[in-house]
C-alpha cells in the first residue's frame, strides 16, 4: 500500500535534485554551453562560407551536408543529454527507483526498447548506410520470403528468381523496393531521422513556451496572467492543422513551417498545468522557507517549480509526439507534406495506389509508424505511473 | 500517373487546345491560348551553333537523341566539350565531374510537381543520367505545380531586343510566359524542370507555332532561341497550299527541333485505358470516342448505363468558360460542338460542316434540325454568328475561346449558314480545333452582352447546368453534384440519329438509358471500381497494364496521345545557377543532355514499355513526323 | 455571477476568439500576393492586353487598393454576413459549396460522434470496473491500438480488404442513396468505424483513468454501504462524475480529428465532404474556397469550444460561474 | 448484557485478507465481539490496528481484493454466507454505514436530497414526494437548518458538519437497527465533533439501534460508550464493558493507550515502538514487542486465547491464564482513570494514538 512506502521519494528526491543544482548548477549548463558553441560554429560556417550546395563536411571529404533541421536537431539533443539524460546519471538513486517503477509496465519497456531502435536508427542508420537509391528498373521487388507476380515485375527485372511466374524477394532488399526501385527498409531508416527530429524539436519549442508562458503567469499574476491565459484559450481553440494549411497554401511550407507551426500551437496545455502547479508548488512549505532565506523567484522556479513539474511536463510531451508524427504522415499523405523529405508519411503516400499489388510499400512504413505512436503512448502511459506516485496510489 | 486520360470524349482535342500544359502539374493552368500569327522575318541563319565539329560524332538531319549510338555517356561529353568551346566561360570536366571555370563541381537543381509519382520518379532518374553521363550533381525538388507556374516558370512582361541569330529582334508583345529575351529573368531562379509537359498538335502542327516561331514565340518561358529559320519556315507552312507543301515545312521544323532540343524531349506518354470488356467501340488511337453513340455493351439495344470515372471534380460546365478535359467531356455527354474527327484523323460534321477553297473563306453549313430546349427554339446560323461576335470576340467576356476568333471576321450568310474570313489562310483550321463552337442560344447570351456582365455569364445556372440543350447531345444532364460527378438520361431526340454521314448505328444511338461520371480521386478506388464493374472505363496506371491485360473483367486499349514528357532547361539569366554563363543556351550543351538521359531504361523502368521515345516536338504517328518517307 | 450572465460572457469569449482567428487569416491573405490578380495578369497577357492594367483591374474589382483598414473592415462584414464569395473550382457560392460538404460530412460524423461519446465512456467505464483483468488488457488494447494507428492507413487497409478483396462494400461512394437507407449505411459503415477506433481510444483511456479514481471514491462506498446495486453504482455514481473531466476532453477530441480525419477519411473512403472541400480549394487555389473553409471550420471549433466550457458548466455542480 | 442471549449482532472469528504483490495481509485476524441493541459498542486501536476493515467487513464491503471470512450473524443471520443480493437489502436498511471523512462520502455530482432518497429508494419502491418528505423531516431531525432548501443543494455548498448530518441522515433514513459509525468525527471541527457525537447517542435512543462506534479517542469512548473492543494489528487485545475497560484494563496494550491520556498521569509521546508488519505478523502475542511486561512465551505461538477477567470482560494475554499470575501487570501502579467525564470536555488534540 501505498502508505507504507516511509520515505516518499517524491519529496525526498526531488529535494536532492535541487540540492545537487545548487551545487552544480553551471556544470549541466556549460556542458549545453559548450556543445551548443561547435554546432552554432559549424552552423555559421556552413550558412556563411560554404555555398549552399556544399556537403557540410566537405572539407573531411564526406558527402553529408547538413540544414537548419539538422542543427536544430542537434541542439535539441544536446538540450536532452544534459538536461534529462545526465540529471538521470547524477542521480543514481532517483533512476534506480523510475526503473524499478517503470520496469514493471512490461509493453512499456518494449515500447523504450522501440523508440531506442528507431532513435538509434535516426541517429547513426543515415551515417552508416547510403540514401536509398532510386533505380528504376528494379521497382516493385517484393520483400524477401514473399513474391510477386511476374505481371509486375518480369524476369527482366526482378532481382531474385522468377518462380512459376512470380518474381521472389531477396535479400538484397529485406523490405522490398518501391515503383522507382528504393529500398523500402532503407527508406525507413532514413524516415527514422526525420520522425526523431520532428519529436525532439516540437518538444522542445512545446516545453520551452509552455514553461515559461506557465511560470511567468502564475509568478506575474494580475494583467500578466490574466493576458496569458485568455492567449493559452486562443491557442488551444485555435484549428493548427486549419491554419498550416492555410500558410502552406499562401506561402508554401516544409517540414521546418510545419515543426514551427505545429509547436507553436501545441504548448497551451503544457502552460496551462505548469502555471497551475507553480502555482501549488509556491504554496508549499518549503518554496516558502526559501523565499524568507532569500531566494529571488527565478531560484525558485528553478530549482522548484521546474523539477516539481518536470516529471508532469515530461509526460505530456511524451504524449504530444504521437500527434506530432501523425499530423506530419496525414500531411505527407495528402500530398502536402514536403516531399523532399523521406519520411514514412511519404512513402505511404507513395505507395498507396501500388496497395493492391505492392503492399509491403504501405505496411512496412504504415506499421513502423503505428508502432513507433504506440510506443510513444506506452511509453507516456508508463511514465505517468512512473513519476506521479499519487496518481498510482489512488488507482490501485 | 499524373494525369488521367478521358474516357470516350470527342471534346478531347477541343479541350487540350486550350491546355498546352498537359497539367502534369496538379492543376491544368486556366485559359492558355494560341499565338497570333505576326511578323515573319526572313534572314540568314548565322552559322553560330548547329552541327559539325571537330569530333566524329555525326549528328544527322534527324537525330534520335538519347537512344543506340546517340545515348552515353562519350556522346553526351564529347557533345558538352564542343558547347565548352563555344562558351564563353571556361567549363570543363574533372575527371568524372563536369566543373565550373573555377573549379567546382556542377550542380543544379531539378523540380517536379509535387505529389505526382512519376513526375518525381522522371526527376530523380535525370539526375541520375546527368551524374552518371555528365558528370553534373542534380539535386531534386519538389514544388507545386501552380506555384511552379505563377513563381518559376513566368515572370512579368517585360520586353526588349536582342539579336537572334544575327538580327535584331524585339519583344513587342511580352507575355508572362515569354516576358522578353534571354536577360529577362523568370520571377524566381531554376535550372531545369520537369514539371510541365506540352501538347505537340500533330493535327495542326502549326498550332505549335505558338512555342517555336522564332525567339519571340507567345509561348517561350525557357527562352529558346531557334538557330534555323523558325519564323521563316512556320510562314511557308501557313502560305502552304497543298497538304504536301505544308508537309515539307513542318518536316523542316521538326528536324530543326530535334537538332536543337529547345526543351530536352524524353517520352510521349500513351494513354492506358481498361473498358468493360462487353462494351464495344473503343479503339486504339487518337480519336477513340468520337463515335460514342455507337458504342453499345453485348447487342445493340438501349440498355443499361455507361459509367465512368474522372479523377477530379469539375470547375465549371460553362462551355464558354470550361478549360479542362474532364469537363470537357461531361459537357459533351450533353452538348455536340460542331464537327470531330474521325478514326482515320479526317474532319467528321458534327453541327456543321466546314469547307473552303484556299484556306481563307471558310463556310459554316448548319444542320437543320438542331433545337434548342424550350424556349429557345431552332439553332440557326444567327446564334453562332452571335456568339462569336458578341461574346467571343468583345473585350469584356474573356471566354476561352476568345483567341480562337481573334481577327476571325464572321457574316451570316443564309439562315443556317455563315462563313469566316481569316486575316491569314490557314487550310488546317478545324484541325487547330480553333473554329470548334459550342451552341448557346442568343437569346441567353443577350442581357449578359447588353450589361457586358462577365460574372453574370460565369455564373449563369443555365449555363452551368446545360438546361438548353435540346436535341444537342445523346444525354440530358440530370444533376451536377459538385463533389460527385454528373448524372444523365438517354435523349431520345438526339439530332445525330437522323443524319446521314458516320456510322448506320447512329440512328439508334446511343445505347445506354443512362451514363453517368463519378468523381473518384483515388486511383485505387477508381481501379476498384473498374473491377468490380461499377464503371465501365477508368485509365491504368503502366504498372498495372500487364496485369489487367491479364484480367478477364478488364479490357486494357492503348490510346497513343499527342502530350510529351520534356525536360524544360532554363536558357534566361537566371537559368544556369551553378556558375558563370549559361551553356543551357547553347545547342550543342542541350544536345549533350538529350543524349545523357537514356530513354530505353526511362520507357521500361517508368512507362513499362507503354511510351515512345520522343525526339522531336511530334508523335510517331503524326504525318508530319520527319524521318520515316 | 448567474448562470445567463456566464454563458453570456462565453459566448462573448467565443465571438472574441473567432474574431482573433478571423483576423489572423486576414492579415495572412493580405500579406500575400493574391494568387487571382497573377491570373488575370497572365490571361490578359496571353489575350495579348495590357497585364499590368489587368492586374490593376483585377486589383481594383476585389479591393485591394483600397487601405488595409478599409480592405479589413470589408472583410469583416462579407465574413459576418456570410457573403463568402464565389467558388471557381466549383461555379457555386462559397456558402452552398460548403453546406454541401456539410451534408456530406454530417452523414458520417454524426454517427461518429454519437458512437464515440456513447461507446466511449462505456468501455472505459466497463474497463476500469474490470481493472487489470483480461477483459480490462482487452480494452485498453484496443484504445491503444485505434489511438496509435493513423486513420488513413487503417482505412485504405480495410477499403483494399473488404471493398476490394471481399467485395462487401462499393469502392466507389455513391452520393445518390438515400441517407436513411441501407447502402448509405453500408457505405459509411467502414469510414464510420475507422473514425470510432480513433477517437474512441482517447476518450476510453480518459474514462478509464477518471472513473478508476471514482470507482474507489469514498462516495462508492457510500454508495454501496446504501446497498445500492453494483450496476447502478457503476451508472449514476462513476459514470456521472466522470463526464465532467470527459467533457473537457471529448470535445477538444472530437474537434482535433474533425479536420484531420475528414480530410484524411474522405479522400480515402472519396466522401464529397468538408473535408475534400477544403482539400480540392487548395489544390485549386481557389482562394474564396479556401478562405471559407477556414472559416468553416473555425467557426467549428470554436462553437465546439463554447459547447464544451457549457457542458462542462452544467455537468459539474460545483463550478463557480465566478471562476475562468 | 448477557453473552449467551442472540445478540443484534455476533461477530465470530471475523478474518479479513488482502491479497497484495507482497503477499497476504490479514487485516483482520479472527476478531470476536457483539453487539446488543440500543447499545454502544466502541472499537478502539491505533490507525492501521483493523478496526475500519473490521467494520467494513460486516456487512462485507471492503475493497475489492479483500476477502472475508468467519461469521457475523445479524439479528441470527449470517450475513457471511447469504447472497450478496440479500446483503445488500441489509445494508443501508437494516445496518447502516457513518464513514470517517464526509468531505469525498457524498457524490458531488448530486444533490443532497438525492442522495438521501436514493438509500430509502433502493430499498422501498417510495414515492418521490413522501420520500423527499422524509428525507427532509430526517434533515431536520439531524439538526440541518432550512433543511427544505438544504435538501436541493449540492454537497460542495455543505460545511463538514453538515455533510456529516447529511450522512447520518441517509443512514438513518432506511431505518436501521445498527448504525455502524467509523470515525465519524475526526475529519470535523472540535465544537462540531462533539455535537455530532451527541446527536448520535439521541438519535440511538430515539430509534433504539445498536451503535458500532470506530474511534481512536479515548475520550469519545469514554462518553458514549455501553462496551468497548480493544483491536491492535488486526486483533481483539481486550473487550468488555466500559467500566470495566477504564476501571480495570486488563490488556497491557489498553493501559498503555489510557496511559497516553493527557492528564492521566501516563507517559507522555504514547506507547513507544510501531505496529507489527502486517504482512509479516510475529508468533506470539502481537503485541509483544512493544509490551513491557512480554516474556518469551509471549512470542511463541498463536495470539494468546481470550480470557474472562471479570463477566464480559475478556483480554488475550497469556498473564490471565489460570497458570500466570496477573499481578506481574500490576507492578505499574496505575491509577483508575476517571470515566465519568461528558462529551462536552473531549480534549482538542483529540487524543489520537496514532502519531
Amino acid at each position: 500500500m501505498g502508505t507504507q512506502r516511509s520515505d516518499r521519494f517524491d519529496e525526498v528526491e526531488w529535494d536532492e535534485i535541487s540540492r545537487s543544482r545548487w551545487f552544480e548548477p553551471s556544470r549541466n549548463t556549460l556542458g549545453v554551453v559548450l556543445c551548443t558553441l561547435p554546432i552554432a560554429v559549424l552552423g555559421f560556417y556552413d550558412w556563411q562560407v560554404l555555398g549552399e550546395r556544399t556537403a557540410t563536411f566537405a572539407f573531411v571529404g564526406t558527402e553529408w551536408d547538413l540544414g537548419g533541421i539538422d542543427y536544430l536537431f542537434g541542439f535539441t539533443l544536446v538540450l536532452f543529454a544534459f538536461y534529462l539524460v545526465a540529471p538521470l546519471y547524477q542521480n543514481p538513486r532517483m533512476t534506480r527507483y523510475y526503473w524499478r517503477q517503470f520496469k514493471r509496465n512490461r509493453p512499456a519497456v518494449v515500447s523504450l526498447g522501440w523508440l531506442g531502435v528507431v532513435f538509434v536508427g535516426g541517429l547513426f542508420g543515415p551515417l552508416v548506410m547510403s540514401a536509398p537509391e532510386q533505380s528504376v528498373l528494379t521497382g516493385y521487388q517484393p520483400p524477401v520470403f514473399l513474391s510477386i507476380d511476374a505481371a509486375y515485375v518480369d524476369a527482366q527485372t526482378c532481382v531474385g528468381d522468377v518462380v512459376s511466374g512470380r518474381c521472389q524477394g531477396t535479400w538484397q532488399h529485406p523490405l522490398g523496393t518501391t515503383q522507382g526501385g528504393k529500398d523500402v527498409l532503407a527508406s525507413i531508416i532514413y524516415g527514422m531521422t526525420i520522425s526523431m527530429q520532428i519529436a525532439f524539436i516540437t518538444t522542445t519549442i512545446v516545453a520551452a513556451i509552455g514553461v515559461s508562458v506557465g511560470t511567468v503567469s502564475a509568478y506575474a499574476g494580475g494583467w500578466v496572467d490574466e493576458t496569458l491565459m485568455r492567449l493559452v484559450d486562443v491557442v488551444l481553440s485555435f484549428p493548427t492543422l486549419l491554419m498550416f494549411l492555410l500558410i502552406l497554401y499562401i506561402y508554401g511550407a516544409g517540414l521546418g513551417m510545419f515543426i514551427l507551426i505545429f509547436s507553436l500551437f501545441a504548448w497551451g496545455g503544457t502552460a496551462r498545468y505548469v502555471r497551475s502547479k507553480s502555482l501549488s508548488v509556491s504554496e508549499a512549505e518549503y518554496v516558502m522557507a526559501g523565499r524568507l532565506s532569500g531566494a529571488n523567484t527565478t531560484q525558485v522556479v528553478r530549482r522548484h517549480v521546474v523539477p516539481n513539474t518536470a516529471s508532469s511536463i515530461i509526460t505530456q510531451l511524451t504524449l504530444l509526439v504521437p500527434g506530432f508524427l501523425l499530423a506530419e504522415a496525414q500531411l505527407a499523405f495528402l500530398g502536402l507534406g514536403d516531399s523532399e523529405v523521406p519520411s514514412w508519411g511519404q512513402l505511404i503516400s507513395a505507395g498507396q495506389s501500388d496497395l493492391s499489388f505492392a503492399p509491403w510499400i504501405v505496411l512496412a512504413p504504415g506499421f513502423v509508424l503505428f508502432l513507433t505512436i504506440l510506443a510513444f503512448n506506452f511509453l507516456g502511459d508508463a511514465l505517468l505511473d512512473a513519476l506521479n506516485p499519487e496518481a498510482e496510489a489512488e488507482t490501485e | 500517373m499524373s494525369r488521367q486520360p478521358t474516357i470516350g470524349s470527342k471534346t478531347d482535342g477541343r479541350v487540350s487546345r486550350r491546355r498546352w500544359l498537359s497539367a502534369l502539374g496538379v492543376t491544368g493552368l486556366s485559359a492558355l491560348a494560341g499565338c497570333s500569327g505576326e511578323e515573319g522575318d526572313e534572314g540568314d541563319t548565322d552559322g553560330g551553333g548547329g552541327d559539325g565539329g571537330d569530333t566524329d560524332l555525326i549528328i544527322g538531319e534527324f537525330p534520335r537523341f538519347g537512344v543506340d549510338d546517340l545515348y552515353g555517356e562519350t556522346v553526351a561529353r564529347t557533345l558538352a566539350r564542343k558547347a565548352f568551346e563555344q562558351s564563353d566561360h571556361d567549363y570543363g570536366f574533372d575527371g568524372d565531374d563536369m566543373v565550373t571555370p573555377d573549379g567546382n563541381q556542377v550542380e543544379l537543381d531539378i523540380y517536379h510537381s509535387a505529389g505526382q509519382e512519376t513526375s518525381q520518379l522522371m526527376a530523380e532518374y535525370i539526375g541520375q543520367e546527368l551524374e552518371k553521363n555528365l558528370g553534373i550533381v542534380v539535386s531534386v525538388e519538389a514544388i507545386d505545380g501552380t506555384r511552379f507556374n505563377n513563381e518559376y516558370w513566368t515572370a512579368e512582361p517585360a520586353g526588349g531586343t536582342d539579336t537572334v541569330n544575327g538580327e535584331e529582334i524585339e519583344w513587342t508583345r511580352p507575355t508572362p510566359q515569354n516576358p522578353g529575351p534571354q536577360s529577362v529573368a523568370s520571377n524566381e531562379a531554376w535550372d531545369m524542370s520537369v514539371v510541365f509537359g506540352l501538347n505537340t498538335y500533330p493535327l495542326n502542327p502549326l498550332t505549335n507555332e505558338a512555342f517555336f516561331d522564332g525567339a519571340t514565340a507567345a509561348y517561350n518561358p525557357v527562352g529558346y532561341y531557334p538557330e534555323f529559320d523558325a519564323t521563316g519556315l512556320f510562314e511557308t507552312a501557313r502560305q502552304a497550299t497543298s497538304r504536301d507543301g505544308l508537309r515539307e515545312a513542318f518536316v523542316e521544323i521538326f528536324e530543326n527541333l530535334a537538332r536543337e532540343q529547345p526543351y530536352i524531349m524524353l517520352v510521349l506518354g500513351d494513354d492506358l485505358v481498361g473498358y468493360n470488356p462487353e462494351l464495344n467501340g473503343p479503339s486504339e488511337n487518337f480519336s477513340n470516342g468520337w463515335d460514342f453513340p455507337a458504342w453499345h455493351v453485348g447487342d445493340p439495344t438501349v440498355s443499361g448505363s455507361y459509367d465512368t470515372v474522372s479523377a477530379a471534380g469539375f470547375s465549371t460546365l460553362n462551355p464558354l468558360y470550361n478549360t479542362e478535359a474532364g469537363a470537357g467531356t461531361a459537357v459533351g455527354r450533353v452538348l455536340d460542338q460542331g464537327y470531330t474527327f474521325d478514326d482515320d484523323q479526317e474532319y467528321f460534321p458534327l453541327l456543321y460542316d466546314m469547307s473552303t477553297e484556299n484556306g481563307e473563306v471558310w463556310t459554316f453549313d448548319l444542320r437543320e434540325n438542331l433545337t434548342f430546349s424550350d424556349p429557345y427554339g431552332r439553332v440557326t446560323a444567327a446564334d453562332f454568328v452571335y456568339l462569336v461576335q458578341a461574346v467571343h470576340q468583345s473585350d469584356w467576356a474573356n471566354t476561352a475561346a476568345a483567341l480562337s476568333w481573334e481577327g476571325v471576321e464572321v457574316e451570316r450568310t443564309g439562315e443556317f449558314s455563315f462563313q469566316a474570313t481569316l486575316e491569314t489562310p490557314a487550310l488546317l483550321w478545324p484541325q487547330s480545333y480553333d473554329p470548334l463552337l459550342y451552341p448557346i442560344p442568343r437569346a441567353l447570351l443577350e442581357p449578359y452582352v447588353e450589361s457586358e456582365d462577365v460574372e453574370g455569364l460565369q455564373q449563369d445556372e443555365e449555363l452551368l447546368e446545360l438546361q438548353f440543350s435540346g436535341n444537342l447531345g445523346a444525354f440530358t444532364l440530370d444533376e451536377w453534384n459538385r463533389g460527385a460527378g454528373t448524372t444523365y438520361t438517354r435523349n431520345d431526340e438526339y439530332y445525330l440519329r437522323d443524319i446521314d454521314e458516320g456510322p448506320d448505328r447512329f440512328a439508334d444511338g446511343p445505347f445506354f438509358e443512362e451514363a453517368s461520371i463519378s468523381v473518384v480521386e483515388e486511383q485505387a478506388s477508381r481501379l476498384g471500381a473498374l473491377e468490380t464493374g461499377e464503371a465501365d472505363a477508368a485509365g491504368i496506371p503502366p504498372e498495372q497494364f500487364q496485369s489487367y491485360e491479364e484480367n478477364e473483367d478488364v479490357t486494357v486499349r492503348e490510346i497513343p496521345t499527342p502530350y510529351n514528357r520534356i525536360l524544360s532547361v532554363n536558357q534566361r539569366a537566371n537559368g544556369w545557377q551553378t556558375g558563370p554563363g549559361n551553356p543551357f543556351q547553347i545547342t550543342a550543351f542541350r544536345q549533350a543532355l538529350a543524349a545523357a538521359i537514356g530513354k530505353k531504361d526511362l520507357i521500361q523502368g517508368i512507362y513499362r514499355g507503354l511510351a515512345d521515345a520522343h525526339f522531336t516536338w511530334q508523335p510517331r504517328w503524326s504525318t508530319f513526323y520527319p524521318g520515316e518517307e | 455571477m448567474g448562470f445567463g450572465t456566464y454563458v453570456t460572457a462565453r459566448v462573448m469569449w467565443a465571438a472574441v476568439v473567432s474574431f482573433i482567428i478571423v483576423t489572423i487569416t486576414f492579415l495572412l491573405l493580405a500579406a500575400a500576393p493574391n494568387p487571382d490578380v497573377q491570373r488575370a495578369a497572365t490571361q490578359a497577357a496571353l489575350q495579348g492586353g495590357d497585364p499590368a492594367a489587368a492586374a490593376e483591374r483585377a486589383r481594383e474589382l476585389r479591393g485591394l487598393n483600397e487601405p488595409l483598414h478599409v480592405r479589413y473592415l470589408d472583410y469583416l462584414r462579407s465574413v459576418y454576413t456570410l457573403d463568402w464569395g464565389w467558388a471557381d473550382s466549383r461555379s457555386q457560392p462559397v456558402t452552398t459549396a460548403l453546406a454541401e460538404g456539410l451534408y456530406y460530412t454530417a452523414q458520417y460524423s454524426v454517427p461518429w460522434t454519437i458512437l464515440t461519446i456513447l461507446l466511449g465512456p462505456l468501455v472505459g467505464v466497463y474497463s476500469a470496473a474490470n481493472m487489470y483483468s483480461w477483459k480490462d488488457h482487452l480494452a485498453t488494447g484496443f484504445a491503444f491500438f485505434g489511438y496509435a494507428i493513423p486513420n488513413f492507413f487503417f482505412g485504405i487497409i480495410l477499403l483494399l480488404i473488404f471493398g476490394v478483396w471481399l467485395d462487401v462494400i462499393p469502392v466507389v461512394y455513391d452520393t445518390s442513396v438515400p441517407v436513411f437507407s441501407v447502402a448509405n449505411a453500408v457505405q459509411l459503415s467502414i469510414p464510420v468505424f475507422v473514425l470510432v477506433t480513433g477517437s474512441i481510444g482517447a476518450v476510453m483511456r480518459v474514462s478509464r483513468n477518471e472513473s478508476a479514481e471514482f470507482q474507489h471514491a469514498a462516495f462508492m462506498k457510500t454508495a454501496k454501504a446504501k446497498g445500492v446495486s453494483p450496476l447502478r453504482a457503476y451508472a449514476y455514481h462513476v459514470m456521472r462524475p466522470t463526464l465532467v473531466p470527459l467533457s473537457t476532453t471529448i470535445v477538444g477530441q472530437l474537434l482535433a480529428l474533425f479536420l484531420g480525419s475528414s480530410l484524411l477519411v474522405e479522400k480515402v473512403f472519396g466522401i464529397p465532404g468538408l473535408g475534400r472541400v477544403t482539400y480540392n480549394a487548395l489544390i485549386a487555389q481557389d482562394t474564396n474556397l479556401v478562405l471559407g473553409a477556414t472559416l468553416a471550420f473555425t467557426f467549428i471549433a470554436v462553437f465546439g469550444n463554447l459547447i464544451e466550457d457549457l457542458v462542462f458548466t452544467v455537468l459539474d455542480p460545483r463550478i463557480s460561474y465566478d471562476d475562468r | 448484557m448477557t453473552d449467551d442471549a442472540s445478540p443484534l449482532l455476533a461477530v465470530e472469528g471475523l478474518t479479513t485478507t488482502f491479497d497484495t504483490d507482497d503477499g497476504q495481509l490479514v487485516a483482520v485476524d479472527g476478531i470476536e465481539f457483539t453487539v446488543e441493541a440500543g447499545e454502544t459498542v466502541c472499537l478502539v486501536g491505533e490507525s492501521g490496528s483493523g478496526k475500519t476493515v473490521a467494520t467494513e467487513s460486516i456487512t462485507r464491503i471492503v475493497d475489492s481484493p479483500g476477502s472475508v471470512e468467519g461469521s457475523v450473524r445479524f439479528g441470527g443471520r449470517d450475513l457471511l454466507s447469504m447472497s450478496e443480493p440479500e446483503r445488500r437489502a441489509i445494508r443501508g436498511y437494516e445496518i447502516a454505514h457513518v464513514f470517517q471523512n464526509p468531505q469525498d462520502a457524498l457524490n458531488h455530482c448530486y444533490t443532497v436530497g438525492w442522495q438521501v432518497v436514493e438509500a430509502l429508494q433502493v430499498h422501498e419502491d417510495v414515492a418521490d414526494e413522501t420520500a423527499r418528505s422524509r428525507a427532509i423531516d430526517l434533515l431536520d431531525r439531524v439538526g440541518l437548518a432550512n433543511a427544505s432548501t438544504l435538501f436541493d443543494d449540492y454537497p460542495h455548498e455543505l460545511s463538514g458538519g453538515q455533510k456529516q448530518r447529511v450522512m447520518i441522515a441517509m443512514a438513518l433514513i432506511g431505518d436501521p437497527d445498527l448504525l455502524i459509525a467509523d470515525e465519524p468525527t475526526t475529519a470535523l471541527d472540535v465544537t462540531v465533533q462533539a455535537q455530532i457525537l451527541r446527536l448520535l447517542d439521541d438519535l440511538r435512543r430515539e430509534f433504539d439501534m445498536g451503535i458500532l462506534l470506530v474511534t481512536h479517542d479515548l475520550g469519545v469512548v469514554a462518553a458514549v460508550a455501553d462496551r468497548v473492543v480493544v483491536m491492535y494489528a488486526g486483533k481483539v487485545m481486550e473487550r468488555g464493558s466500559v467500566l470495566d475497560v477504564f476501571e480495570r484494563p486488563a490488556h497491557p496494550y489498553t493501559r498503555g493507550l489510557l496511559d497516553c491520556l493527557p492528564g492521566v498521569g501516563g507517559t507522555e509521546g504514547g506507547i513507544p515502538g510501531t505496529l507489527p508488519d502486517p504482512l509479516d505478523p510475529p508468533d506470539g502475542c502481537r503485541f509483544a514487542a512493544r509490551c513491557a511486561y512480554a516474556e518469551d512465551a509471549c512470542r511463541t505461538g498463536e495470539q494468546p486465547a481470550e480470557i474472562k477477567t471479570d463477566p464480559g470482560h475478556h483480554a488475550s494475554c497469556i498473564h490471565y491464564r489460570p497458570d500466570r499470575d496477573e499481578s506481574v501487570l500490576e507492578d505499574a501502579g496505575r491509577e483508575p482513570t476517571g470515566s465519568d467525564r461528558g462529551a462536552d470536555e473531549l480534549p482538542n488534540d483529540g487524543v489520537s494514538t496514532d502519531d
